[in-house]
């Protein structure tokens, strides 16, 4: 660690205006990162831009601004297809988020290997929305959803996932890294076993794309999912990586406009990947917000932002540990930026009433991940998680402030 | 007294009130007075959907007036809950319903009266006045059985 | 027309900072309005302040930005609301756009109406998103699509409308304006003949909601959809209005976040509309952009902007007549600033790229709607289609520049 | 005449437009002089997708050099696959690989070239280097076969 450049920490966060303001007369703290992250000034310029001078409606449009908008967009494209390290550039297909991303993917790759009987892969720490749409297709296929078994330190139990892919479940789709415990899956290894049955397997990436670096070639993943608004992009666009093999085995999702080659009256022939996956007029906006994010986060350098979260979360730990009471849901061997935890007996709800009062923003509830609340049979949790321009003074502030609403509290 | 009346007195007890913490030190201890529900109501039927802390209201009515009692595992949304229930006990199901909440914007609770706000005080409040819509039925309907 | 108020069109203009701009050195005349509109600063500001200010993630949230910002998205609910005159807020549901409003439609209703041998109605001028998702439901469900006959002017055939709804559909979904012919369709007398089988009625309103006053009660369609950026708004957020009876009773359509109440490993139990069909993060700048978009509206006039675009449509026709062997087509007798036109036989990809030079953007192609294309055995036309924005002066530039295309390629 | 040899007579002959006006009359003339296809191939299995207008491409081989014709309903497309057959017919399958076609940059076309152009020019290239290619192969196995 002694020779990596120094992390300018105020540097980066000058370029967020949203982390300057006061909340109730008090210097907001934004620690609801795993829920949205802020804006950097480059993805809001772009996105003004595009407004102001580029906006049209791009593919097939003959006229300046509809190509030039088209070259934009592809090329936007391209540079997600080099951030996640795609082979192909339409492997990857916009979407408007990670929950679009997995729904498409329930529906169109469901319908492909899902029928009677069969069954299905997730772990026991999925957010719903990496959930509730494979149960679904299971309850309307009559397949069986298997939820590998999750340990008391907030792991997946890895002989429970390699017994139920003996079951050869003809899906399986994993969390990179869980939104309440924080917990770095080894989601190689779990790739690899389940390819070993020649099993595809889907990567929820919604927590994980902002904090390491993706390679999806060298991950061998199937799929990888994941939305930009958690990644300093603008809301309203996800990205759904795919080996083309599946793609184009797959049947669409949306029809409409732009997915289509020839319709008449009887039938319709499909356009290629990506454009296939992408029925109706994109967020073209979004999408050029969404390249002016990886631009930001190449600038800053993902391993640096990675090694900064972690330098926080550390510190976060320890300083928590000094609470009487503190109880942390979840301490797996490899944590990200995200710590769930909960005082005594005293209601997440409560204390999160008047940590806000005190300008922090940290998310209580069950964080759309009722099964691990099962799990640890708990109504919910206070979150606290770390984006780049998060600092150790704001994890002060923010211990203080736990402090006082267990006191208050108590 | 009216609901009016309890409503200012309200209003009165929290205008001594310097700083929010004063105000949340006495919702919670508001919260630790409140008449609780009798184990038999704390089921999911009592329960109040679309809050992050859960919820139990149970109301009777004597014929007359309805007294209500709750209970929440969220010691600050049974504060409020118990703020409701002094406003609102003891009295005739009409007079609930015909009663307004604003007492509760002037206090300073404002933003938990936000339909999407998860500790369901609109939930809440909507309950209470069902209550009372059920029971005003049921004594009007007796009436003309009479 | 005598006494309506002098319509400021310099003043509407202004609010356009795209409209300024210069394409190969020429002052940029915008007729692709019907593809996608210009975005009015109170737009633009609205989307910079979010991104700026107040981004978080809304619902469920007790940290002040986030409630804030459900504060803000709930209210941008009641304002499209009331624009449409809905008569419960929670009748509208917030989508990506038309597109993916009829796909919600064609499978959350397509699942709840249709089965083998039913049948779904739409008309031969539909745009491809309101007509492969119905196809693709009917060959799903082994159903029939019953597509209702154009005429030679480009009006639907009542009679075999009428003869058609004797089949009983199920459903029938058709577009209040047409986005290649312009015609207004007479959907008020349509949605009337529908339902006195009781078959509810999709109207697709991508192309006449910024351009008419829209009321879902008094229309009594059951369904109404559209886009925002047709709308002055931004691109990724899009409306389906329907009737509380029917949003109750169809199933979900995307499963995950906020959609849901309660879930446990076995099964779950879906969230209360508007929630119910609103899975994941949702785009809520957009929204608020679209709130703004309608303020803009609702301050220029929706009447007088109706009025303006009529009488631009009047002059465009007149001025086009003069060009020998023009052809208009559809001439219907009800029509919006939509016009599509070919010259003798020109191919109008040849004209459209002349046109586009003189720093006019028009479309050229099949526009989305190729069983309309078929209908008149042309491969394409030339559409110029107007807003609020647009001027008597940007027509005579665009005849001009039509006329240099006739002249250089005959 | 080489590839390049052709490419640079093109470039010199645009040079000498002042605007694009007199670049699209060049076009649209060539347009008309297009090597007009057999009627016979001008079916879907000779169609280039991709395209807002319909370009129809064969190309034949006598066993040492291709030769190509085409035709379009559009006539600046067919102007510019004319550009094309003029710089490729007549060369060998491997001359016609090996070249690269940066001179439509050059004399203006560019913005024909971006993928999503749908005149779908990179079509049209891609389509003729895969007749190439074809042809290349099928030369290549005659020779193993002797
Ligand atoms: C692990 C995980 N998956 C999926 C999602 C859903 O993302 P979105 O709401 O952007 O669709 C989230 C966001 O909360 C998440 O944390
Ligand atoms: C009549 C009609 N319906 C549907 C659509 C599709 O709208 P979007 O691409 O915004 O989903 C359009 C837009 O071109 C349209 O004109």
């Amino acid at each position: 660690m002694e020779d990596r450049k120094p992390f300018e920490i105020q540097y980066v966060r000058s370029q967020f205006p949203a982390l300057s303001q006061y909340v109730y007369n008090k210097p907001l703290v934004y620690f609801d990162n795993a829920a949205t992250t802020q804006k950097p000034l480059v993805v809001i310029d772009r996105l003004k831009l595009w407004y102001e001078l580029e906006n049209s409606n791009i593919h097939r449009g003959v006229h300046y601004l509809s190509q030039q908008g088209t070259i934009a967009f592809e090329t936007a494209r391209k540079t997600v297809a080099a951030f996640l390290n795609a082979k192909e550039t339409h492997e990857i297909i916009f979407t408007k988020g990670t929950t679009d991303s997995i729904n498409l993917l329930a529906s169109s790759l469901g319908r492909l290997l899902v029928n009677e009987g069969d069954s299905v892969l997730v772990t026991g720490m999925e957010h719903h929305s990496n959930f509730v749409p494979w149960q679904q297709l299971c309850l309307e296929k009559k397949a069986n959803l298997l939820v590998a078994a999750i340990t008391d330190s907030g792991e997946v139990d890895l002989e429970d996932y390699k017994s139920l892919l003996e079951k050869r479940p003809k899906i399986v789709s994993i969390t990179h890294i869980s939104n309440v415990l924080g917990t770095i899956n080894p989601i190689e290894e779990m790739i690899r076993l389940a390819h070993e049955y020649n099993i595809p397997v889907v990567i929820d990436g919604a927590q994980s794309v902002a904090h390491q670096k993706i390679d999806v070639q060298a991950l061998n993943c199937d799929f990888f999912a994941f939305s930009g608004h958690k990644l300093y992009a603008p809301m309203g666009v996800g990205v759904l990586y795919g080996k083309e093999k599946w793609l184009n085995a797959m049947p669409p999702y949306q029809f409409g406009g732009e997915m289509v080659n020839q319709v008449s009256i009887k039938e319709t022939l499909f356009n290629d990947l990506p454009f296939k996956f992408e029925a109706g007029t994109p967020n073209v906006g979004a999408v050029l917000g969404l390249e002016s994010a990886i631009h930001f986060i190449e600038m800053t350098g993902i391993e640096q932002i990675g090694l900064h979260e972690e330098q926080l979360l550390h510190y976060a730990l320890e300083k928590l540990k000094e609470i009487d009471q503190i109880r942390f849901i979840g301490h797996p061997k490899k944590q990200a930026g995200v710590i769930s935890f909960l005082i005594g007996n005293i209601h997440p709800f409560d204390a999160g009433m008047i940590i806000d009062k005190l300008g922090i923003a940290i998310r209580t509830g069950h964080h759309c991940a009722q099964p691990v609340m099962e799990r640890y049979g708990i109504p919910g949790t206070m979150r606290a998680s770390f984006a780049a321009y998060n600092t150790f003074e704001e994890i002060d502030i923010f211990v203080a402030a736990v402090k006082k609403a267990a006191l208050m509290l108590s | 007294m009216t609901i009016e009346q309890t409503q200012q007195q309200i209003i009165d007890e929290f205008s001594m009130f310097d700083d929010w913490m004063d105000k949340y030190n006495f919702l919670i201890e508001m919260g630790k007075d409140c008449p609780i529900i009798d184990t038999q109501y704390k089921t999911n039927n009592y329960l109040i959907t679309g809050c992050q802390s859960r919820v139990w209201l149970h109301a009777s009515y004597d014929g007359n007036l309805i007294s209500f009692s709750a209970d929440s595992d969220a010691v600050i949304t049974k504060g409020i809950v118990n703020l409701l229930i002094r406003v609102f006990n003891g009295h005739s199901p009409e007079e609930i319903l015909a009663a307004d909440t604003a007492f509760l914007d002037q206090i300073g609770l404002k933003e938990h009266l936000s339909p999407t706000r998860s500790n369901g005080l609109v939930s809440m409040v909507k309950q209470m006045k069902l209550y009372a819509q059920v029971y005003h039925l049921k004594s009007t309907q007796q009436t003309k059985h009479e």
